[in-house]
């Protein structure tokens, strides 16, 4: 399991060939990335808060749980903070296991999770001013399903 | 004494990241009504709680959770990462 | 849309920096990377039989039914064929979406019909013998859920 | 005159990837049945059709598709692609 918190930009693709790579007997790789929208137009700063101490400890329990519920070979996290931009990756997740559904549905997992139960705040800066973005019932109501 | 963390606009409303309080609270929501009492900020960041959640030592929990030994209480609106 | 059947290997990490720069307005790119496993032990080598001239055709089919299912950004397929070896990427599938549900959907739909309507058939080589990998239940049962 | 194509196992028991029939059958399973008739390796590949899959002209069909106008059918094995 590698879980990593940080402010820097990361290139998912050179993360998904490293972790494919240290994945043994995996038959399955799934990865996730989630790219800052420029929803309304106009979006200045994408800032994102978090709460240090704590954002590594609730992934890697987030993580923990995937590894009880699916035979994973390896779990992949990867989460920014800070100030990103439209268009800049905010967070990847990758997940290998010998089968392709174990893979997709410990991917699923983990965002469902990640987006509402991972200490992570985003604020949309635009020229208009800066607004904290809602968490949804959508997004709440996506853990029902594990 | 505990240590009081804000984050996001729970944290914009209280205006400081982090405090320590001197407090007897026997409960989360207890800690939630002594602060409320202080000051107007606390009672308008703390007027609805079900738009709250809490973390006692970095664990998330309810508001009826006890405080007994806890070293840090944090409050935040909903999470929204990913 | 982007389908590859080659028989030269690719770099999925490449492949999925380059197709998150090119989908553009997505928040979520979802990839699946098959990878060659040695199940039974002792592969010598795997070789993938496919039908040129059809293949790009139904792979290009059963994307199209993705896109028509959900709205998705950009879709891109590559499917290996001749002689792999274990640990081999085989074929990887990536999606773009402005949510996760649809990249992740579209991704588990397009995987469950490459591998039961997509003309490539497996054949294992060991120092035993060689052997057609069977269709699973499994595999055509998935299909039901869509 | 129609083009045949054998993949996979069917093409290991019919011994060649492909040949050109002349045939009449007005469905795939009319041809199957002139195949069968033919030698033992066609009899032995075509066995049990609940096995095989076909297609016409690059589609999966049945094998109680019409063959009007086609130009290409294809007998392979259930596909284990991905």
């Amino acid at each position: 399991m590698s879980v990593r918190v940080q402010s820097e930009p990361f290139d998912a693709g050179a993360e998904l060939n490293a972790f494919s790579m240290g994945a043994e007997g995996a038959g399955a790789v799934v990865s996730f990335t989630g790219i800052v929208r420029d929803i309304a137009g106009g979006l200045d700063v994408m800032e994102i808060e978090h709460y240090p101490g704590m954002t590594e400890k609730a992934i890697s329990g987030i993580v923990a749980q995937a590894q009880q519920r699916w035979d994973l070979a390896d779990v992949l996290v990867i989460h920014r903070y800070g100030a990103l931009h439209a268009n800049d990756q905010i967070m990847m997740v990758a997940t290998a296991s010998r089968h392709r559904v174990a893979a997709f549905e410990a991917a699923e997992f983990l965002m469902d999770y990640l987006k509402s139960r991972a200490p992570f705040w985003k604020k949309e800066h635009t020229k208009d001013g800066a607004d904290w973005v809602d968490a949804t019932d959508a997004d709440e109501k996506a853990l029902d399903r594990w | 004494m505990i240590d009081v963390l804000y984050f996001a606009w729970v944290r914009e409303r209280i205006g400081e990241p982090k405090e320590t309080v001197e407090t007897s609270a026997v409960t989360v929501l207890d800690l939630v009504n002594e602060l409320r009492a202080r000051e107007e900020r606390y009672a308008l960041a703390f007027s609805d709680l079900s738009a709250l959640r809490v973390a006692v030592d970095q664990e998330l929990t309810e508001f009826d959770a006890p405080l007994a030994g806890a070293r840090e209480v944090a409050f935040f609106p909903p999470m929204t990462g990913g």
